[in-house]
């Protein structure tokens, strides 16, 4: 294991150090390990997201003006507990109640619902919202349902934009609840990612294979397969997205082209030309991009591709100013 | 032997920290082959913060120890685990309110609590690949031993064997909780790290339990 | 070689073509791989930089409001031709002048030298800087001199400003040669990157080893060591950069942890944590920092560290609002 | 062999593009070594086109020849290779001028020409550890031949023994131009990609070389 880390132990608190120190808008509670704005506003939502660390920018990136009011920060790929996001509860609390963004993973569900069932016995008035965009996943009765990936993003984005304009929870939690009715996510996986105090791959691919539809945390994907051209790659994840919910001509849709931590910003931007041209191709119009690395997988070298559908209420959402250290739009 | 006292209770759970604390990095290969490889982090992350604050726990009354247990648990355990083990802890804990010795019997109501406590917090039950499939034939187990007035050890070394029998089962499994079920088919063959976990240390406890 | 390409040959013109599909704002004209600003300003000093691609998202990610006016793609690692350069000073000729930003290398050099005289026969004036950031080149009367590398990134912010506010041609140069005066930078790998073309890797290293000193083209560094924790690693790189101009107390810096392409998000907020000590251990006060994939090398793991010695005209001149895909400040 | 007509130029011109497009993977290695492994594709890149474009040159005026040649590697050709090759032909064009037959001493004169072109360019000379270091001793050696009135082939073959001998020397040279310079120390031991490609290429032109 190569990494720029001093001991596996303390890896997410330096990491935390060095964001709030990169961006003094935000600050860190270290003993929660929850980074959230400097000046919080009570006349508004509290919108609070978090999970597993190794997604960075994810979650704290999206903390500041527009999007979120704190991130809750857990080991690498392990939920934040209890009582931390318990506690970011009441450090962000406002006169018109919390949103909390929850990444449908069966430790963070379990971990966010105790914790707003215990800010519920002192009186704070919680909603949550479960982001499950993953395609990848069969959503069925059986199991826990789709994971949450890259799509999240736009869930910050949006119910950050809808916070901050002054609407009331549960206005927030509807147009949340309807972006995560609308936006669908793929990616794949060129190397595994390795967790720093595992200090191993998580699994091994052949020099010619990826795993297609991984997810976020090393979990392997729904096929392991030999790896394809990037225009080939890019219809396999198109297709797979528009097939899941009915798309129309002319639909417009925000695109956001995400790297997993290790593939280069070069081949985001080819991945970009090759997706937009296969979004092209079934007349969905792209009314956004995003390029970058927005949610990844620690060092995992691949790519998800997210579509979120768009009516106009999202798309003055989502052109709403952010200034967050990940998202910056005015 | 008739009874568990407090005593004995404590040492269990000593003993569990430790085979916990010193199967980390197994514990997190188990879950790499069909989750994310941090169960044995999360897991001992909040063992060793146990261990640590030691000395400060009530020993006497082992419905307040287990609590105790469980809180620490629960703030320290990142990932599914901490809610999971937590909340096993925090029910059992409960259950014993205010009990200084525990019969074979209450042993098997003390271990249903904690499942009671898992079914609630993450909705899980009987075959979707967790832990519960370990612990619930280790539970009825005990209490079969319990009705056949069988001695305390030995139930527990039956329940043990139940445990890795069950951990073992998980195999066949196709999982559904948790996040090896985001790999449907391709779980099968692949036993549940959690439910592997409940094994060994059950098998650990009665092998080194000396009052 | 695991890459999210199509074929070698067409890596540059599909990057160059996502670029600007994901930023409408920018314009590529494809046969001369220039990324230009859509609506040019006749009226301010027009500023180009470039260089080999593979830096991703230096240039292009600098060009927009406030930064470059264009911006030159060459192959990977190459530089762009003689002929690209000359259409990219006629395509944003303005009644101002063209200041070239040129990262000290014999190719961009050349290159860049050739198209201005080219451009002078047309009676554009035109004049260059040279950047040559990098402390881990011994600068001497016999070699070429030092190379640029991520350092460039903070001349096109101030020199952008400068620009953007209206400042004539010389004092546009003159405020970037007293950036490229006051930048240093050094770097180090963990892997070298893989150029398409070639498909492996330019150097190896063994699980233990590091190249510290590396430039920004999988040139090896100067000396190969064993890995040390990032404590010791910011220490070793932040002493390289104050020996090389005298500090004093209370001097203030910009700071830029660049990864450089393979390094997740995590491991550079880690390293900004390290860093950020190392220099406030010397009495020196951190003004601004960024940190994130700046000026990259492929996919190479490892990152640089870049510090700008700061004055009043300086700050005000970073603190400029620019609008680039990859700054964003207002 | 007393003199080469402009069929003859184009003739090694070509078996040059050939010897180029060849090595372009090789060549990339040896820039490996020392430099950023481009160097091979750079080159490679020009003659490509320059080979495309064949049809289309004029080929009677030499000179006019080299100088379009030049133009098209200037254009097309990557990184430092593109002004430095494309500067070097542009050079010799402009000695070949008018010319449709070439002595051994004009050769020596228009290789002399693309020597200027380079160091005027790229300033370097001698012992700069690049590809000069095989093009100058291949210029001296013709310029020696010219006047002790050797055969053109002959003089040619030797020039390219001096190309090869320079390359191999400029192992021992600390690089001080192009990408090697900042090696330092550490070029030593790796001979310059450039000038290597100057004595193979060289080499291959000699030997495969037919009226
Ligand atoms: N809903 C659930 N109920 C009971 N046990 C569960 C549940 N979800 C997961 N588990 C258990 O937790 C183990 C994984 O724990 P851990 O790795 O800490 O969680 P995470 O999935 O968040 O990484 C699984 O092997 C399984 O036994
Ligand atoms: N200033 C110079 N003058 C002459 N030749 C040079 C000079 N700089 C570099 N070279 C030659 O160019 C070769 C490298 O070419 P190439 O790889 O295309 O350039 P780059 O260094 O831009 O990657 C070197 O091996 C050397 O022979
Ligand atoms: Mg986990
Ligand atoms: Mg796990
Ligand atoms: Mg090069
Ligand atoms: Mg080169």
């Amino acid at each position: 294991m190569k990494k720029i880390i001093n001991r596996p132990e303390t890896v997410v608190d330096e990491m935390c150090k060095g964001i709030v120190l990169a961006h003094p808008e935000l600050v860190l509670s270290e003993k929660y390990k929850i980074i959230k704005r400097k000046r919080l506003n009570k006349d508004k939502v509290s919108l609070i997201s978090g999970g597993g660390s190794g997604h960075e920018p994810a979650h704290a990136g999206y903390v500041g003006t527009g999007m979120l009011d704190a991130a809750v920060c857990g080991d690498v790929f392990a939920s934040p507990s209890t009582i931390q996001i318990y506690n970011a509860i009441l450090e962000t609390r406002s006169n018109r109640g919390t949103l909390l963004i929850i990444k449908n993973y069966s430790g963070d569900c379990m971990n966010f619902d105790a914790a707003s069932e215990m800010a519920e016995d002192e009186d704070i008035v919680v909603e949550k919202v479960y982001v499950n965009d993953d395609v990848a996943v069969k959503d069925s009765l059986y199991t826990i349902g789709r994971r949450g990936v890259a799509g999240t993003v736009f869930v910050h984005k949006i119910a950050g934009a809808a916070a901050e304009k002054g609407m009331d929870l549960s206005q927030v939690k509807a147009v949340a609840e309807k972006t995560i009715a609308n936006v669908r996510s793929i990616g794949f996986a060129f190397t595994s990612c390795t967790v720093p105090a595992k200090g191993t791959p998580i699994f091994t691919l052949e020099e010619d294979e990826m795993e297609f539809g991984v997810g976020i945390h090393g979990e392997p994907g729904i096929v392991r397969e030999k790896i394809v051209p990037a225009d080939e790659l890019a219809e396999k994840m198109v297709e797979r997205i528009v097939k899941d919910i009915p798309y129309q001509q002319g639909d417009e849709v925000a695109l956001l082209i995400n790297g997993l931590g290790a593939s280069p910003v070069q081949e985001l931007y080819l991945l970009n030309n090759s997706v937009s041209n296969a979004i092209a191709k079934r007349g969905i119009k792209i009314y956004k991009t995003f390029v970058g690395n927005y949610m990844t997988s620690i060092d995992m070298a691949g790519a998800s591709v997210t579509l979120l559908r768009l009516d106009q209420e999202l798309k003055e959402l989502l052109d709403e100013p952010s200034d967050t250290p990940a998202i910056k739009i005015w | 032997m008739e009874k568990l006292y407090a005593s004995d209770i404590v040492k269990i759970i000593d003993l569990m920290a430790e085979v916990i604390i010193e199967n980390e990095v197994y514990f997190c290969e188990l879950d790499s082959a069909a989750g994310d490889g941090d169960f044995g982090m999360s897991l001992a992350k909040g063992f060793k913060i146990l261990r640590s604050e030691w000395a400060g726990l009530s020993k006497e009354d082992t419905g307040l120890f287990l609590k105790d247990c469980g809180m620490i648990i629960t703030e320290n355990c990142g990932g599914a685990s901490g809610p999971i083990w937590g909340s096993a802890f925090r029910s059992a804990g409960k259950y014993a309110e205010g009990k200084t010795e525990i019969t074979l019997e209450e042993m098997s109501g003390l271990l249903q609590s904690a499942v009671d406590g898992i079914q609630k917090r993450g909705g899980a039950k009987l075959g979707d690949k967790t832990l519960l499939d370990a612990l619930i034939p280790a539970t009825e187990s005990l209490k079969i031993s319990a009705k056949e007035g069988e001695d305390i050890l030995d139930a527990m070394k039956k329940s043990a064997r139940e445990a890795v029998e069950g951990a073992e089962k998980t195999k066949l499994i196709v999982a559904s909780k948790g996040r090896a079920s985001y790999l449907g088919e391709r779980s099968i063959n692949m036993p549940d790290a959690g439910a592997t976990a409940i094994g060994i240390i059950f098998t650990y406890i009665v092998n080194q339990f000396k009052r």
